[in-house]
């Protein structure tokens, strides 16, 4: 049950063609080691699943920026106008669902869901292409759960067995990813003995978690610097 | 929008107003943000954000930020005394639940049944909904805060938006450059006029019909 | 924002015929004092959702035999005869779902969803008068959403604006019964001033709590003792 | 179940062979909590519950026991180095994820096709299945320990299950006083014989046919 391993045995798991979920929320919370080696490691033709495109030289952002991506599944990409120019022009195809429900449709990947039922979006765009049910004589949107090959998460401290807790706002999506990947691979700014984290505090239990990895710290500059 | 500050800080004052003691409050980006610089000091409010923060605080001093503490807009942020972190579903949670008193959010249109355009702008790229549906369908009050007309000088305020809709029948109140206006089951309620105005010219300036007998100011 | 009162004033809300959550399982993490005086209060024909129907003498099993509940919701019913008594002789009528399930439809509750789809349970007795719909070729059952009235939850530490943490396995349900109440009461072994819970470790937000009192402790024998 | 306590030991001993180092398991009540007592001090395993505990050690000391720790069913436990305790529905989410490797359950009646039925007895009062549907359709592998036939020696493994289901096609081995039996593809296959048993005696007490070639003692 140690699951810590190096960065470049952790990201053999992705490949040219994976599906790719990455935890964090406008950079913050984003995995930047494995996002490092991950462009390093030459694989595109990515599905990208995250909350936002990030921005264009911090962290989730930058996969798009190269041109890895081929697919995004997001609800927002303001902040990052490579991901706009690149739908633009027919290089990215991207899938946009409203926040709340897009975080809820990791969720339900994550813990095994077929879907969820929500009214929101359920009388505009939001609705379109999609099957709606009627419970107690209320309209709703079934939306499908998301699931990747590999899920990668940043971490303040995990333990051997993948335990993870995290970091203030930087918990953001990261507990929800950390669930949805066939593989979960964490990067942790700090890596602890097994029964050197309190049960209570522990947020992601490390059945969730296959892999654990030494973060080597964020190697970007914010965008508010 | 291309205001000027002062009317930036007048609509912002304005919407502090609507901020009553113990609310949970959702700011958007732009002008919303500055309404948390005028909300009194003996009125406790915990402001929400949806990436996982209950309980937000004034930024940060420069070069005291941490980049793993940021609002939803990326921005440095700090917390109050009963601020909590969680997941965003559980942000979203608490807008969907209703628990959400106010959002003040920005709109390119709001149509006289409240109905809600400020997300898709025709012939600009399209750069998703983020949580703009979610707040705007289910927080308690939702109030606007625009100029009353575009940079063309056509009405904001119109009968029906021609533009997606974000949410329909979810505004409650529109706070402008020119006027404080209400959207109530009999239509629009024209509450107040900014003092270089007049009624006529608000009238001039929206894009359809408002009851005037409610007028405040 | 200060949510704190007294017990009396607490269950002034809970009236005959009131739909009542419970958090707990199997007794561990029932509320002691809110049951006892929901007891005293004389109310019945109580809607009671709860992971289960605890024990004859212990939490909320006491409602049950008390024969305080016209209706139940929960997963098991095994651990209090009076239960099963009642429901033969046409007394309580209970609904009963896979315990996964149920706890998931008390979240989907708690944050506003429509319901879950699930495909626990869709080839038996569980689907019997459940609507199914197929999602990718699979499968699901529309699980409905619960929400109660009233969510009586009991917590480690509450502050006074009703963040709340819990302890160990009394965790179980209680932070998910805290969000689906309209009105929802903790009952905390300590209450402490705003401030004093570190913002990593709350699990209930504040915002999801209307009212906390403070435990007597526990009032009943356990089953293993 | 109506066993000695030595046949419940040989079960639960033959059922903590089944069991890996690094596996995820959750054990049912009556002898499937036995199996924890035999697995081998060098298999290093986590006990799911599902309350909220990932990581649940043996038994307290008498006097020891904290009212806030306890499993499923309502006993006290405690917890080994790198447990976690959270709320039920991320129980059920390991359990749906199919990150269980194993559970062990009792049974009334499994089908040659691996049906389980231990939820509804007829003419009992119905107790609810509580968390035992999810179990059985979700761990990566379901084991069940029974006595090999009923309290008036009526095989308990048959051709069809005559009880209410509790899942279909989920059951990968029986263990019973009897004998071991693997669930596969071309139906059941008999792998052991109890010592004071002979496969005669097994084909006489089963009601539904096995394979003998894979038969190993």
């Amino acid at each position: 049950m140690k699951k810590v391993r190096s960065v470049e045995e952790a990201i053999r798991y992705i490949k040219s063609g994976s599906s790719l979920m990455v935890g964090g929320f406008g950079g913050i919370g984003n995995p930047p080691t494995l996002i490092k080696a991950i462009l390093e490691s030459g694989v595109d033709e990515l599905t990208l699943i995250c909350n936002d495109a990030g921005f264009p030289h911090i962290g989730v952002g930058q996969i798009i920026t190269e041109g890895r991506a081929a697919r995004l599944i997001a609800s927002h990409i303001g902040s990052n106008p490579n991901a706009g120019k690149f739908m633009h022009e027919d290089k990215l195809d991207i899938e946009f669902s409203p926040q709340g429900t897009l975080v809820e449709r990791i969720r339900a990947g994550g813990v095994g869901l077929g879907g969820i039922l929500t009214d929101i979006g359920v009388n505009g765009l939001v609705a379109e292409g999609k099957e709606k049910v009627v419970v107690d004589g209320k309209a709703f949107l079934i939306e499908t759960p998301l699931t990747a090959d590999i899920s990668i998460v940043y971490a303040k401290k995990a333990d051997e067995f993948g335990n993870l807790i995290f970091d203030k706002s930087a918990r953001n999506t990261n507990p929800l990813v950390a669930m949805a990947g066939t593989i979960t691979i964490a990067e942790a700014e700090e890596i602890v003995p097994v029964g050197e984290l309190n049960p209570e505090e522990i947020v992601t239990p490390g059945a969730f978690v296959d892999i654990v990895v030494k973060s080597e710290g964020v190697n970007w500059a914010w965008a508010w610097e | 929008m291309g205001m000027g500050v002062s009317v930036r800080e007048a609509i912002a004052k304005r919407a502090a107003e609507e901020i009553k003691d113990g609310m949970i409050i959702n700011l958007g980006i732009g002008i919303p943000t500055l309404v948390a610089n005028y909300i009194p000091a003996d009125v406790n409010v915990m402001f929400h954000t949806e990436n996982g923060v209950l309980g937000m605080g004034p930024a940060p001093l420069k070069g005291e930020e941490d980049a793993n503490l940021c609002n939803a807009g990326g921005i440095p942020i700090t917390v109050v005394p009963g601020a909590s972190y969680f997941d965003s579903t559980l942000a979203f949670g608490i807008t969907r639940r209703g628990l959400l008193d106010i959002t003040i959010l920005g709109a390119f249109e709001v149509s006289e049944k409240g109905d809600l355009a400020n997300w898709i702008v025709p012939g600009k790229i399209v750069s998703g909904m983020g949580g703009a549906v979610d707040l705007a369908q289910k927080a308690k009050k939702v109030v606007v805060l625009m100029n009353h007309t575009d940079k063309h000088g056509n009405p904001k305020i119109v009968r029906e938006c021609t533009l997606p809709l974000t949410a329909e029948k979810c505004v409650d109140l529109i706070i402008t450059d020119m006027a404080v206006i209400e959207v109530t089951e009999q239509g629009l309620s024209l509450l107040e006029v900014e003092a270089s105005y007049t009624v006529e010219d608000v009238m001039k300036a929206t894009g359809a019909e408002f009851h005037v007998a409610d007028l405040v100011k």
